[in-house]
C-alpha cells in the first residue's frame, strides 16, 4: 500500500462495531484499502459481509448503535488539506462540508430514497444550496443542465414533477444528478442497480462511467454481483464477514483468483453461456454468526484448504505489485494492516 | 448438513412472547394493576359489611378513616362498598363490550378482508360511518328511543366497539392475502373458508388482543362518562360512573372531595393497568422487534 | 428426458382491469400476458425469463390456477394418458388435479405460515389429498426433510428459527410432499446470498433426476435460467418474443430484443470482449402497449412494418425447437454488428 | 388540485342525507305527539281533538315515512328544525346562540391539543430513548387512561377553587372581554382536550420515528444538511400526513367529549342544553341537536382530510 501521490482516500485498519442488546457485531473488523483517484473500486462480497458499512462509516452516515472503534479514513481532497475523517464531528459542519459536496453517495432502493412530498428540481437543488451561495434560479438551471447530461427525455417538464411520477430507473438517474451536482471528488454508489431490471441496469452502469470519463470522480461501487464489479470495477476488493479477503486490480483478481474463498465465489455463480455443462460448486455451510466470529479467518469453517494454522492471526501478504491476500497459503511479502 | 447439532427443543411462538411480556416492567405492573382491582372487586363482601345501596342516614357524608376506610356520600352509603361493587359493573360492561365488539370485528373483517367485492365496500361505508357519529351522540339517540339498561348500553358498546377491530383485521387480511403461505395454500386446493379462518386469521390474533385491551380501556372510560352524566347505568346499581354524580354541584367537589376521588381514581387506575398491559403485549408481539 | 408433452397452453390472455376514482370505474386494461401458447415435455425444465412487468409470474400463476385466464386453455396429460383443459373440469377433478402441479416461491421468509410449525405445513396439503394416517403423513415429512439435506428434527419447529436458504429448501420439499409431475418456480433463488441459490439450485437439479420432475423456472437472472434450463422462452410485455434450447438461445439468438438482454447481462470473466447494446427509454406501459410489434419503440432495427402488423410467434428456419417473433429475424442476424460475443 | 377539493365535498352529501334519514327515523321511533314539535304552544293549545285532528291532516302528518322525511329535511335545509316541545322556544333560534359555544370549545380543545400534542411528540422522537421521551410516553398513558370529567373536577378544585386562577363555572360574564372568556375557556378546552393530546404525543412520536427510518432521510443527511435542517425539512412534513388522519379520526370524540365537560364546568353550550333536552324528553330538540353535532364532525374531518391532500401531492396528482 504505497503513498503515491494517486490515492484519494485510504483506509487504514478500520473497526466499526455495533452494540445490540449485549451483544457485539464486528461489522466492519480491521478494513484496510487505498482508492485511487478518477478510478473505479468494486467493493464486492456477499451480503452481511460489512461493504455497506464501510462505505457509510467513510461518510459518518451510521445509526447510533455503531461505535468506530479504531482507525483511520485520510481523504486526500485536490480543495483541502488531507484529512482524517474519522476525527471529525459526524455532524460538525467540516464533516457536512464534505458530505455531498466533496464526497456524495447514492443507494440501492431508488423507490424510496426520494422525498415524495417534494419536486425533483427542489430535491437537487438543496444541495446545491447547501454547499455553495449561490440563486435559487441559477441552482435550477444548473440541475437542469445535469438531469439532461443524464439523458432524462423533457427535463424541463419533469424537473417539476414528484417522485411517484419516475420509474425505478428514472429515479436513480435523479440520485446521480443529486449526487453529482456539486461535482464531488468521490461518489459511493451502494449497490445502485440491484432494484432494476438486467437492460435498466445497463443502462445506469453506461451512464455511470461515460460521466466518470467527462467529469473524473473517483467512484466505490458496492455490489454482490461479480459480473458488474468484472465490467465495471478497475480495483476490486472482495470482503467476508468484515474484512478485506482479496484486493487488487481487476486482472489480478479474475484471471489470477488467489483467496479460496474468491475462487469458491466465482465458481458458485452461474456464468451465461457454458448453459449448465459444467456444474456449480456451492460453498457449504452457511456463513457464521457475526456476533461470535471464529479467531483467524472467519472463512476457514467453509474453506476446502482450512489447516490448523489458520485459526491464529492471518497474515495480509502482497503475492504480486499490490495484489493482496489475506490467507495462509499466500506466498509473498506480508503487509502490516496499519501501514 | 448444517454444521453444529441445534439443541431440538419444542419451542413455540407463544414461549417466547411470553418471556418478553416478562422482561417489560410497565406490562408487568398493568398486569399487577388488573388483577389486583378485579380480585379486589370480586370479593367485595369479603371486603366491606356494608351495603353499596342502602342508605344509612345516620352516617351522612363522614370523611374517610374509622368505620368508613373511604368515607361515606349524602345518603350515608359506604364509598369502598359502592366502589368494589361499582367495579364489578364498569369492568364487566367495558369488557363484554370490547370483547363482543372484537368478535363482531374479527369475523366482519375476516370476510371483508378474504372475500372482498360488495360486501366489503358495504361494510367500509358502514364503519365510516360509525365512526363519523360521536360514539356518545349515538348513544343519546338509541337511550331516547329505547330505556337506559346496563344491557342496552353493552349492545351499543359493541355496536359501535366492532368498527376499530374490523378495520384493523380487514387491513391485515389485505396484506396476508397476497403473502405466498396464503397462495401456497390456494395452489394445494385448500378451500377459501379454511385458508381464511385457519391460516390468515391466526396470524391477527396478536394485534387482536393488544386492540381488545385499548377498547376495553376505551369502554371503561365512556361507561363512566355516560353513567356520570345520568345516561348510562341507571343509578340504582352503582357504577364507577354513577357514583360520581354526587360530584356535578361544586359544594360537594369542594367540601367532601372523598366521594368522587375514590371512583374517578379507581377508574384511572385500572385503565392505566389496562393501557400499560396492552403496550407491552403490542412490543412483545411484534415479530419485528427481535 | 422423455418428448411427451405434459402441458399445454393454448392462447392464453390474461387482463387486468384498472380502476379508477370513487365508484372504482374501469379506464383500462393492463394486458399482462397477452395470447402466449406453449407446451413443457415430461422431465424437461423450461424456462420462462423476461424483466418486471413481462407477464412471466402471471403465466407462472395461470399454470398452478392462482390467476384465472380471461381466454384460453391450459391442457394436462392426466394420468390416463388423455388431454384436459384444467380449467374447465368440474369441482372433484379440479381439486385432484391440484396434486399434480405445484409452486415454489420467491419470498422464502413469507412462504410459510409463522404461526404454524414446519409439519403442519407438510401435513395438511397431504391429508386434505387422501393420505390417512397421521404416522404415515409423519414419516413423508421426515424423508422429505432429509431429501433437502435437513434434519427431519426441524419439522417441530416455526419458520422464523431458519435461514433464507433453510426456508427455500423447506417449501421446495413441501411442494413435493403430494408427488406432483410439475413444479412451478417463480425466482426461487432471487431472495438468497450467492453462495445460498448454487446449494439450491443443484438441490434442484438433483430432485428433478431422482423423482423425475418437470420444471417451470422463472427468473430475471438470465444466467441462472441458462444454468436450469432446457429450453428457454424470452417474454416482453406479455408476449414470447423468442423460444429455443438454451444453448441455441445464447449462441444463435434471433430477436434483437434477446440479443439487448444476452448483452445487458454482466459476465463475471475478463477479456469477453463483448458489444454492449443499450436500449434507450424505459419498458412502456402494459396498459397501451405500442401498435404492430410491441418492442418497434425501443428496437433499433425497427422498419415501417413493425409498427403495423404484429409479428407471430413461428418456428425459425428448420430449428423444430426454435421459435422466433420478428418479421425480419432471417436477415437481421447477417448485419456485422449483431454478434455481440466472441465466444 | 381543486377537483379534488370539489370531489371530497360532492362525497359528502350522500353521507349526510344518510345521516338525516337515520334520526328522521329514530325521531319517528320515540314517543310523544308529533305535532307539538311543528306548532308553536300558543297555536295549538285549547284545540279540540277534532281540529287537532284535522291540523294533523293538514300538516300531512298521516303521510308516508319517506314524504314526511322529505319535508322534514326542507324544513332543515331552510333552518326551520321545528319548535323544542319543552321551551316551545324555536329549536333554529336555540341552536343558532348555543352551537357556536360548543364550536368555540372544541376548537379551542382542538388548538391547544394539536400544539402540545406535536410539541411534546416532536421533542420525544428527537431526544429518542432519553429521560424526556420516557416522561413524554408516560404523560401519554396517563393522559388517555383519566377519565375527561375525572379530569375536569380535579381542574376545577385545584385551580378554581384552591388557587383562584380560573372561574369554577360558567362561559362568559357580562361585558366580558377576549380575555376573560379565554379565562373561562381555558379549564373545559384543557380537560377536554388532554386524552387528545396524549393520543397526539404517542402518534406524532411513532410516525416521527417511523419516517427517521425511512431511506429519503438518509439521503437528506448524505447532501450534507444539518440534523436541524433534515427534521424540519424531510421528517416533520412527511411525518404530519398521518397525525392529520389521526386527528380526524378522533374529531368525532371531541365533540362527543364536549357534552360531558359541558356538564362539568357549567359550560352554557349545545351540549349541556342537549341533556337537559333528553332529561325533559324533548325529542324534537334532542334530535336536530345530534344531527347538528354529527355534521360539524362530518365536516371537520372532511376539513382535515383536505389538508391532508394539500400535504401530499401523490394525494393531489392521482
Amino acid at each position: 500500500m504505497s503513498e503515491n501521490k494517486d490515492i484519494l482516500l485510504s483506509i487504514r485498519n478500520l473497526k466499526t462495531h455495533f452494540h445490540v442488546r449485549k451483544r457485539v457485531i464486528r461489522a466492519v473488523d480491521g478494513v484496510s484499502l487505498d482508492v485511487r483517484a478518477g478510478k473505479t473500486l468494486g467493493l464486492v462480497g456477499e451480503s452481511g459481509c460489512g461493504k455497506s458499512i464501510t462505505a457509510h462509516t467513510i461518510l459518518r452516515l451510521l445509526p447510533k448503535t455503531a461505535r468506530i472503534k479504531d482507525g483511520e479514513i485520510i481523504f486526500h481532497s485536490r480543495k483541502r488539506q488531507p484529512v482524517d475523517l474519522l476525527k471529525l464531528q459526524p455532524s460538525g459542519k467540516e464533516m457536512r462540508g464534505i458530505r455531498g459536496n466533496d464526497i456524495s453517495m447514492i443507494f440501492q432502493d431508488p423507490m424510496s430514497s426520494l422525498n415524495p412530498v417534494y419536486r425533483i428540481g427542489d430535491q437537487i437543488v438543496e444541495s446545491i444550496l447547501e454547499h455553495e451561495n449561490t440563486t435559487r434560479a441559477e441552482a435550477m438551471e444548473r440541475a437542469l443542465e445535469m438531469l439532461k447530461r443524464l439523458s432524462i427525455p423533457s427535463a424541463e417538464k419533469r424537473i417539476r414533477e414528484y417522485p411517484h411520477q419516475f420509474s425505478g430507473g428514472m429515479k436513480q438517474r435523479v440520485m446521480i444528478a443529486m449526487g453529482l451536482i456539486c461535482n464531488p471528488e468521490l461518489l459511493i454508489a451502494d449497490e445502485p442497480t440491484t432494484a432494476l431490471d438486467v437492460t435498466i441496469q445497463a443502462q445506469i452502469l453506461e451512464l455511470m462511467q461515460e460521466l466518470q470519463r467527462q467529469l473524473g470522480f473517483t467512484i466505490i461501487l458496492i455490489t454482490h454481483n461479480m459480473g458488474i464489479v468484472a465490467d465495471v470495477a478497475d480495483d476490486v476488493a472482495v470482503m467476508y464477514m468484515g474484512k478485506i479477503m482479496e484486493f487488487g486490480s481487476k486482472e489480478d483478481v479474475f484471471l489470477r483468483p488467489s483467496h479460496p474463498y474468491t475462487r469458491a465465489l466465482l465458481k458458485s455463480v452461474p456464468v451465461l453461456g457454458n448453459s449448465g455443462r459444467d456444474l456449480l460448486e456451492p460453498i457449504r455451510g452457511s456463513t457464521p454468526d457475526p456476533s461470535d466470529l471464529p479467531e483467524g479467518c472467519s472463512f476457514a469453517p467453509r474453506c476446502d484448504f482450512a489447516k490448523p494454522e489458520c485459526g491464529q492471526a492471518i497474515p495480509y501478504v502482497d503475492v504480486g505489485n499490490g495484489h493482496l491476500v489475506r490467507c495462509v497459503l499466500a506466498e509473498g511479502r506480508e503487509v502490516r494492516d496499519g501501514q | 448438513m448444517e454444521a453444529k447439532a441445534q439443541k431440538i427443543v419444542k419451542s413455540s411462538r407463544m414461549r417466547n412472547v411470553a418471556s418478553k411480556l416478562v422482561s417489560n416492567k410497565a406490562a408487568l405492573l398493568g398486569l399487577a394493576i388488573i388483577v389486583i382491582i378485579i380480585l379486589l372487586c370480586a370479593l367485595a363482601p369479603l371486603m366491606t359489611p356494608y351495603n353499596p345501596t342502602k342508605p344509612d342516614f345516620s352516617a351522612q357524608v363522614q370523611p374517610p378513616g374509622g368505620a368508613h376506610p373511604f368515607g361515606t356520600d349524602k345518603l350515608g352509603r359506604d364509598i369502598l362498598a359502592r366502589v368494589l361493587y361499582g367495579g364489578r359493573v364498569s369492568i364487566l360492561i367495558g369488557l363484554s363490550g370490547a370483547v363482543g365488539g372484537m368478535l363482531l370485528g374479527v369475523i366482519i373483517g375476516s370476510l371483508c378482508g378474504y372475500f372482498r367485492g360488495w360486501l366489503d365496500a358495504v361494510f367500509v361505508k358502514v364503519a365510516e360511518l360509525v365512526s363519523i357519529f360521536p360514539q356518545i351522540l349515538l348513544v343519546l339517540v338509541l337511550v331516547t328511543i329505547l330505556q337506559q339498561s346496563m344491557y342496552n348500553l353493552i349492545m351499543i358498546f359493541i355496536a359501535t366497539g366492532w368498527v376499530a377491530t374490523f378495520r384493523m383485521v380487514r387491513g391485515r387480511f389485505f396484506s396476508l392475502r397476497e403473502e405466498s403461505f396464503v397462495e401456497a395454500c390456494r395452489v394445494f386446493g385448500l378451500g377459501d373458508l379454511s385458508i381464511a379462518f385457519r391460516h390468515i386469521l391466526p396470524n391477527c390474533l396478536g394485534p387482536v388482543i393488544v386492540q381488545l385491551t385499548l377498547n376495553t380501556a376505551g369502554f371503561i372510560l365512556q361507561e363512566a362518562a355516560l353513567s356520570f352524566i345520568g345516561l348510562g347505568v341507571p343509578s340504582g346499581t352503582p357504577t364507577w360512573g354513577n357514583i360520581m354524580n354526587a360530584a356535578k354541584e361544586i359544594v360537594s367537589i369542594n367540601q367532601y372531595p372523598w366521594v368522587w376521588l375514590a371512583p374517578g381514581l379507581a377508574i384511572a387506575l385500572f385503565v392505566l393497568g389496562v393501557n400499560f398491559f396492552g403496550d407491552g403485549l403490542r412490543d412483545a408481539l411484534d415479530p419485528k422487534q427481535i | 428426458m422423455g418428448n411427451e408433452i405434459l402441458l399445454e397452453l393454448k392462447n392464453i390472455r390474461k387482463y387486468f382491469p384498472v380502476e379508477e376514482g370513487m365508484f372504482r370505474r374501469t379506464v383500462g386494461t393492463v394486458k399482462a400476458v397477452d395470447d402466449v401458447s406453449l407446451f413443457v415435455r415430461r422431465g424437461e425444465t423450461l424456462g420462462l425469463v423476461g424483466e418486471s412487468g413481462c407477464g412471466k409470474t402471471t403465466l407462472g400463476k395461470i399454470i398452478v390456477r392462482l390467476h384465472k385466464p380471461t381466454q384460453g386453455q391450459l391442457n394436462y396429460r392426466l394420468d390416463d394418458g388423455g388431454f384436459k383443459d384444467l380449467l374447465s373440469l368440474d369441482k372433484q377433478e379440479s381439486f385432484h388435479a391440484h396434486r399434480r402441479i405445484q409452486m415454489v416461491f420467491q419470498d422464502p421468509y413469507s412462504s410459510l405460515n409463522p404461526v404454524k410449525t414446519i409439519l403442519s405445513a407438510f401435513d395438511e396439503p397431504m391429508r386434505v389429498h387422501g393420505m390417512a394416517s397421521a404416522k404415515e403423513r409423519k414419516q413423508r415429512t421426515a424423508d422429505l426433510l432429509e431429501a433437502v439435506n435437513l434434519r427431519s428434527e426441524y419439522m417441530y419447529r416455526y419458520p422464523h428459527e431458519f435461514s433464507g436458504g433453510q426456508l427455500q429448501r423447506i417449501s421446495i420439499a413441501r411442494a413435493l410432499c403430494i408427488k406432483p409431475d410439475l413444479v412451478v418456480c417463480d425466482e426461487p433463488v432471487s431472495a438468497l446470498d450467492v453462495s445460498i441459490q448454487a446449494q439450491v439450485l443443484n438441490l434442484m437439479k438433483e430432485l428433478q433426476r431422482r423423482m423425475n420432475l418437470t420444471y417451470v423456472f422463472i427468473a430475471h437472472d438470465l444466467s441462472v435460467v441458462e444454468y436450469m434450463s432446457n429450453r428457454i422462452a424470452v417474454m416482453y410485455l406479455g408476449k414470447i418474443v423468442e423460444l429455443a434450447g438454451s444453448g441455441d438461445l445464447y449462441s444463435r439468438y434471433r430477436h434483437p430484443y434477446t440479443r439487448a438482454l444476452l448483452s445487458a447481462v454482466p459476465i463475471p470473466e475478463i477479456g469477453a470482449k463483448k458489444s454492449r447494446v443499450v436500449l434507450e427509454g424505459d419498458v412502456p406501459s402494459p396498459i397501451n402497449p405500442p401498435e404492430g410489434c410491441r418492442f418497434h419503440t425501443r428496437c433499433s432495427f425497427s422498419q415501417a412494418r413493425c409498427a403495423q402488423e404484429e409479428p407471430p410467434l413461428r418456428p425459425y428456419a428448420e430449428h423444430e425447437d426454435h421459435w422466433v417473433a420478428c418479421h425480419f429475424a432471417e436477415t437481421l442476424h447477417q448485419a456485422d454488428d449483431w454478434v455481440i460475443q466472441q465466444p | 388540485m381543486l377537483k379534488y377539493f370539489v370531489k371530497r365535498l360532492i362525497m359528502m352529501i350522500p353521507m349526510i342525507v344518510f345521516i338525516s334519514f337515520l334520526v328522521f327515523v329514530a325521531l319517528d321511533l320515540t314517543p310523544g305527539d308529533p305535532l307539538t314539535a311543528q306548532f308553536s304552544p300558543e297555536s295549538i293549545s285549547g284545540l279540540t281533538h277534532e281540529q287537532l285532528d284535522a291540523l294533523r291532516e293538514e300538516a300531512g302528518l298521516n303521510d308516508s315515512l319517506v314524504v314526511r322525511y322529505l319535508r322534514w329535511f326542507g324544513g332543515v335545509l331552510k333552518g326551520d328544525f321545528g319548535y323544542s316541545i319543552q321551551t316551545g322556544t324555536p329549536i333554529g333560534s336555540i341552536i343558532a346562540n348555543l352551537l357556536p359555544a360548543t364550536i368555540y370549545l372544541a376548537l379551542a380543545a382542538l388548538v391547544l391539543s394539536v400544539l402540545m400534542g406535536l410539541l411534546f411528540g416532536i421533542l420525544s422522537a428527537i431526544k429518542h430513548n432519553t429521560i424526556i421521551d420516557y416522561l413524554s410516553s408516560l404523560f401519554g398513558v396517563i393522559g388517555i387512561s383519566m377519565p375527561e370529567f375525572f379530569i375536569g373536577i380535579l381542574a376545577i378544585l385545584i385551580f378554581a377553587i384552591q388557587l383562584k386562577w380560573f372561574p369554577a363555572q360558567g362561559r362568559t360574564e357580562i361585558g366580558a372581554t377576549f380575555w376573560v372568556n379565554l379565562k373561562y375557556i381555558l379549564l373545559p378546552a384543557l380537560s377536554l382536550g388532554l386524552a387528545l393530546t396524549a393520543a397526539l404525543t404517542r402518534y406524532t412520536r411513532n410516525s416521527m420515528l417511523d419516517v427517521m427510518n425511512k431511506n429519503y432521510v438518509k439521503t437528506a443527511r448524505a447532501k450534507g444538511l444539518s440534523e436541524w435542517k433534515v427534521f424540519y425539512r424531510h421528517v416533520f412534513r412527511n411525518a404530519l400526513m398521518p397525525i392529520s388522519v389521526l386527528i380526524c379520526l378522533r374529531l368525532p370524540m371531541l365533540i362527543g367529549g364536549s357534552v360531558v365537560i359541558e356538564q362539568v364546568f357549567g359550560y352554557a353550550g349545545i351540549g349541556s342544553r342537549l341533556l337537559t333536552a333528553i332529561n325533559s324528553n324533548d325529542y324534537q330538540l334532542v334530535l336536530s341537536i345530534i344531527f347538528l353535532l354529527s355534521i360539524v364532525s362530518l365536516l371537520s374531518s372532511v376539513l382535515i382530510d383536505l389538508i391532508t391532500g394539500l400535504l401530499d401531492p401523490r394525494v393531489r396528482y392521482n
